[in-house]
């Protein structure tokens, strides 16, 4: 395969299983797992003799305890829930990349007529993200940090994406991180007033990995290493292939066809980006997130797949 | 009056016609399961009859009137049992909104009248078959109905208790004029209470005779029960329903 | 029902609420009725209703005898009184992190999670139901000699029937919420899976025509429930036609 | 003293027992998910005693009393005109036993946008979830009445509404009590799940939070509290039946029971 | 026997000490409330005494005995409402393992005897209370016990009835030399029916007398009370409970 640069060959891809494996994926079903059913669709995984079996879950520890009690082989988890979940000695590890998710997921909206017009005006605002304490406000916050607003100062509520439109156009909440295909289903009845919210991790950050337990690594390291290597190829697909993504998430989503064809796509790498995990965890540790910086992170990407 | 429909339906009554005076002291006799109870629940508006009408005072019955009173064969389930034995007698008298005073002497007065002073706290279920029976007697006595509604109210109890209570409800019909529709098996407690008997047959139930009771007012455990009348009627009560007996033997439905 | 649902058509289509996230009825009902021809929704309701009937089926026959058991023995009630009035409301939402650790994400999770939940209705219910026995009849039984096993078949259980039949109506509908709710969750493949798609794709209309899947099933559920109840318990005052 | 012995010993003997258990089973152990249960009440210490309190507690049991509130009105009016009323029964047992299946989950998107996240939504959720087995165990306790007492208070002339008040909803209270409580212990799930979805503070969203951030001594520690909550409400909830249906327990009885 | 504890506690038996021969028939009469339903649960096993013990050939009762037949005084509470009469009939003897056509056999007969044909089918909540008595009262024949308790069995039927009802428990008597143990509030009855009458007094409740009936057997309504010998035990028992009144008038407890 094309990752795994840097590895001595032997890792990469001679060794995969003798025979044909069903692995689960615990995810949610988001666009950014489209990758997934395009390395379905296109073999990558029959390739490395295994059969990938998405499993839908809608939250993320529920996604860590699946990888962990083993019902599912790996798992697509987000940054934040990925440290918190070592620092808790959660054993697992990483095994490749996930996505990149500044164009499709990074807006901060308002409503039409907001006076709200830059990061800095929201502070003492409330400000309606996802999940609290999870990547979208570390996102928020660090990007606010940078741009010198007082982060600490902006009010995050936690709030349903399908319902985060109409809180905020009723006023429920000031301000929404909104992700797709809700921006395009709003089709411009909220004003943008941040455009990446993540830019304070850096550029084109990555958000997201898969990974497995421990216990499981172990046990089939051969698995783990043919998914990891069939990810990594699948990344490129997908950062290649946007229309066989759109087609894919109109299969797995319910998101109507015109929204498919016209909503941002997130963007997929091959690279690992050890630096931006590292940058993630001091921001935090920073805001109170974690109690300190994990030890060894370099660690964490010793088996991973992809180019460090 | 027919329960049920289809096959299994049973007739309880056919025709069964008879008029009460305000005032009248009306017994009723019959076998057992003739409809009696049936026929009650008719006149309190308790049931719609199938045919025919309940006629009180020239008025059709179609609902419970008022200032009736009607003491249960099944005592038992028509005493609260949430409700100690004062509150159960009270209970229709607050509802009709009687001073609170009026109540609470009243229910006193009855629950004494039938012997059971002492145990005016007690509930229900703490109370033995024949307390439990006097209890219901005690509420509708305490209501003072203008229709006094009562299936075989003395069943329970036992024979010195019986005249006793037979002589209060004597009593407080006197005084009150209250019109009492009686049901009992009891053929000298029918002959000694009441203005007339009347005898239903077995089912398909008719009145089969009404006897009117000449003797006087007031009556005498003793010397009404020597009267030869007394003893006259009784016996021709006691004939008419052995005679019912052998022309229509029980008969199955 | 209409009146409701004109209700909500007149309120979508003149803007008492926003027709975005309240689509008017009848594009939900447009919806529902493509949506129902789908074999996906089909598979999703048959998985929902499998994990359903599988822990009814758990919960009655644990339920009723514990229940029997407890209602009518002091000394078990009193020993297991505390547990389970500490046990009972811990939720199960609470503790999803770890049965996912056990159970993983399938159909076993559900069935799981619909045990836990359903057993507590039933249970109660059974126990006051077998408090409510009329001392007169068990006294009948006990003096003709029914003892022990014959006792409880012959008195106790047709006497808590009513009882235990409102527990069943109420378990099998809770057992149905959670059926559905336990892939809306812990994802799977169910009919709440189905749901929180909808949702999360920012369907409102799939997404209610979807719930309106789930409210005909209760539905369905209750009513032969009741049907089956009138028949049981056709003996029961409460379900005795009044004479003619 | 036996019976002392019985009343309290008796019912503390198997939690005991197995909070001992719990308590050296898991003492060595090294699983993130099953932490040893000295953790975890070091947790709840921390956490409860009386640190959160004012910030979570206090909310969650307003929240909590709020919807239970609502739930025990609604449950027990609606489920006495469904009992009592044929016609009234045919007309909405569809419309309820439709909103009962409604996974309350599955209905949050819609009730966050009427009312909002917070308390008022969190209190309209624990109604809706707990009204349903109050109202179906009323429903059936007022069906169940004995019809000779009902015929007793229509013969002596009482109003349809005394008949309700005096006859109909005394006789239906034990049937009312057992969905009361089984409402109970519903009311407090639903509030977890009420925080899940909409929260900001509350109990539920404390162990949540906990859950989602690995820190599962604090999860469990969070389950304690709500183990601990639950057993309160429902002894303060027995102790009322306790005296309201004093007279059930001797009716159904009415015996010289030796123990 | 006492019910209840502290200030509230009704002491319902005193001092009741009698020993019934196997194969006699006893009768009890005494006042509403006195303790014969009590006495009788406490024979049947169903009631512990809280003083002294009830021997059963020699054998302390603590629990029901076997092959002992109840007929209690709430009759309508003892007969199940979800199976028909005849399934209320058979059940006992279904728990007895008795064979199928026996059992049904039993059933019909025992259900004819009590004037029931053509009931068989229905519940109990269709029929009249008489018959739900009568119902009990064939239940407890159907099994053919060694001892048969009964509560005021007649207390809901017609004269007639009742009389026919007496001579039926008379022959099963004869028959199968069943021990019985009767109360009732009708003087009449315990003489016609007792080898033996026991009078309980008044609450706290001592035997008063126990009467023996040496009339011979068989007996017959019109003969039996005819009979001078007849004549002078009731009026005599009567007299015992008419002096019980007024030297111990019903008191409170
Ligand atoms: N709910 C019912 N359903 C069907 N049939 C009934 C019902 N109630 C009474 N019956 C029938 O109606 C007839 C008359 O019953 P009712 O109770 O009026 O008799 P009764 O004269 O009061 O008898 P008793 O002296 O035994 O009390 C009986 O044959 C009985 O079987
Ligand atoms: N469950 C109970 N709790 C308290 N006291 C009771 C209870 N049952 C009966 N008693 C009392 O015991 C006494 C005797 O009752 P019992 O039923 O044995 O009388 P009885 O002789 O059968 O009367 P009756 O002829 O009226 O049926 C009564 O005074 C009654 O108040
Ligand atoms: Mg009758
Ligand atoms: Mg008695």
């Amino acid at each position: 395969g094309s990752g795994g640069a840097d590895k001595p060959p032997a890792a990469a891809g001679t060794s995969r299983p003798a025979e044909m494996t069903d692995v689960g994926v615990a995810a949610s079903a988001i666009a950014g797992v489209a990758n997934l059913f395009l390395a379905q669709e296109s073999d990558l995984f029959k390739a490395e003799n295994l059969n990938v079996e998405p499993d839908f879950v809608k939250f993320t520890p529920d996604i860590v305890a699946a990888v962990v009690g083993g019902s599912d082989a790996f798992g697509h988890i987000n940054t934040a829930t990925l440290l918190q979940a070592l620092e808790a000695n959660v054993p697992i590890q990483i095994v490749s990349p996930g996505y990149v998710g500044e164009a499709a997921e990074s807006g901060i909206y308002v409503a039409k007529g907001s006076t709200i017009t830059s990061i800095r005006d929201l502070e003492g605002k409330r400000i309606g993200v996802a999940g609290l304490k999870n990547i979208q406000q570390i996102a928020i916050m660090a990007t606010a940090g940078e741009a010198g607003a007082d982060p600490t100062k902006f009010e995050f509520v936690e709030i349903a994406v399908p319902t985060m439109v109409t809180a905020v156009e009723r006023g429920q909440v000031d301000a929404v991180a909104l992700p797709e295909p809700f921006v395009t289903l709003a089709g411009g009845q909220l004003t943008e007033v941040v455009d990446n919210m993540y830019e304070g991790f850096g550029s084109h950050p990555l958000i997201t990995y898969y990974i497995t337990s421990d216990r499981y690594a172990a046990d089939h390291p051969e698995v783990v290493r043919a998914f990891g290597n069939a990810m990594v190829e699948a990344q490129d697909l997908a950062q290649q292939n946007p229309d066989r993504v759109r087609k894919a998430v109109a299969g797995y989503t319910e998101i109507p066809e015109d929204v498919v064809g016209r909503m941002a796509l997130p963007s997929w790498t091959t690279n690992l980006q050890p630096a931006t995990l590292e940058r993630q965890a001091e921001f935090l540790v920073e805001y109170g997130f974690l109690k300190q910086m994990p030890a060894d992170l370099d660690k964490l990407f010793a088996s991973a797949q992809g180019q460090q | 009056m027919t329960y049920g429909s289809g096959p299994t339906a049973v007739e309880a009554i056919r025709d069964v016609s008879f008029s009460i005076r305000p005032g009248e002291f009306v017994c009723i006799v019959g076998p057992s399961g003739c409809g009696k109870t049936t026929l009650l629940k008719s006149i309190a508006g308790l049931l719609r009859p199938t045919h025919g009408t309940a006629l009180i005072q020239g008025r059709v019955v179609d609902g419970p009137p008022e200032q009736l009173a009607l003491v249960f064969q099944e005592y038992t389930r028509s005493l609260l049992p949430w409700l100690t034995v004062r509150r159960n007698v009270e209970l229709p008298l607050k509802a009709r909104r009687e001073k609170r005073d009026e109540c609470a002497s009243r229910t006193v007065d009855a629950l004494h009248a039938v012997g059971l002073s002492g145990f005016e706290d007690k509930y229900p279920w703490q109370l033995s078959g024949g307390m439990q029976q006097r209890a219901a007697i005690a509420r509708a006595i305490a209501y003072r109905p203008a229709v006094l509604l009562m299936d075989e109210p003395f069943a329970s109890v036992d024979a010195q208790t019986r005249a006793d209570l037979e002589d209060l409800l004597l009593r407080v019909q006197q005084e009150t004029g209250v019109t009492v529709v009686f049901v009992t098996h009891d053929i000298d407690e029918a002959v000694y209470l009441g203005h007339r008997v009347i005898v239903l047959s077995g089912r398909p139930t008719v009145v089969r005779e009404t006897v009117d009771v000449p003797m006087g007012w007031p009556r005498d455990q003793v010397a009404t029960k020597a009267d030869p009348r007394f003893v006259e009627l009784r016996t021709h009560v006691l004939r008419q329903i052995h005679r019912e007996r052998t022309e229509h033997p029980p008969q199955t439905h | 029902m209409l009146l409701l649902t004109a209700m909500w058509e007149a309120a979508s289509r003149f803007g008492v609420v926003p027709a975005r996230d309240f689509p008017p009825a009848t594009v939900i009902l447009k919806t529902f009725l493509e949506d129902v021809q789908t074999s996906s929704l089909l598979n999703s309701v048959k998985e929902s209703l499998s994990a359903w009937a599988l822990g009814l089926a758990i919960v009655t026959v644990t339920a009723v005898p514990i229940g029997l058991a407890v209602g009518s023995l002091r000394v078990l009630d009193r020993a297991t009184q505390l547990l389970i009035e500490l046990v009972r409301p811990i939720p199960t939402v609470a503790l999803l992190p770890l049965l996912i650790l056990l159970y993983g994400t399938g159909l076993q999770l559900a069935l799981v999670l619909v045990v836990l939940a359903a057993f507590w209705p039933l249970l109660i219910q059974t126990i006051y139901g077998v408090r409510d026995v009329d001392p007169v009849t068990l006294d009948t039984g006990r003096s003709y000699g029914l003892g022990g096993v014959r006792q409880y078949w012959h008195i106790v259980i047709p006497s808590s029937l009513p009882y235990v039949a409102t527990g069943m109506r109420l378990a099998a509908t809770i057992a149905l919420v959670v059926a559905i709710a336990a892939s809306l969750i812990a994802g799977g493949s169910g009919l709440g899976a189905a749901i929180s798609n909808a949702a999360g794709s920012g369907a409102s209309d799939l997404m209610y025509a979807r719930i309106l899947v789930a409210g005909l099933l209760g539905l369905a559920v209750t009513t032969v429930f009741l049907r089956l109840e009138r028949r049981l318990l056709r003996w029961h005052h409460s379900h005795r036609e009044v004479p003619a | 003293m036996t019976r002392a012995l019985s009343r309290f010993a008796l019912p503390l003997a198997l939690p005991v027992t197995m909070a001992v258990v719990w308590w050296f089973a898991s003492s060595g152990s090294t699983s993130v998910y099953y932490p040893p249960l000295r953790d975890d009440v070091r947790a709840f210490a921390d956490a409860w005693l009386f640190d959160q309190v004012d910030s979570d507690l206090v909310p969650s049991m307003i929240r909590f009393a709020t919807g239970f509130g609502i739930a025990v009105v609604l449950g027990i009016t609606m489920g006495t005109a469904l009992g009592i009323s044929a016609r009234a029964r045919r007309a909405l047992s569809p419309v309820t036993e439709f909103f009962r299946a409604m996974p309350i989950a599955a209905l949050v998107p819609a009730g966050l946008i009427m009312l909002g996240a917070g308390a008022r939504m969190e209190a309209a959720l624990i109604a809706f979830g707990s009204t349903w087995p109050i109202l179906l165990s009323t429903t059936d306790g007022v069906r169940a009445t004995d019809p000779a007492m009902v015929e007793m208070g229509r013969s002596y002339g009482l109003s349809r509404a005394a008949r309700v008040r005096r006859v109909i909803i005394p006789s239906a209270l034990p049937q009312v009590f057992a969905g009361l409580r089984i409402a109970l212990a519903l009311a407090l799930q639903v509030m977890i799940i009420a925080n899940m979805l909409s929260g900001t503070n509350g109990l539920g969203y404390v162990v949540l939070e906990a859950q989602r951030t690995f820190n599962i001594p604090g999860m469990w520690a969070g389950i304690l509290a709500l183990a601990l909550l639950g057993l309160t409400v429902n002894l303060v909830f027995v102790a009322v039946e306790h005296r309201v249906l004093a007279w059930h327990r001797g009716w159904r009885a009415a015996e010289l029971r030796n123990d």
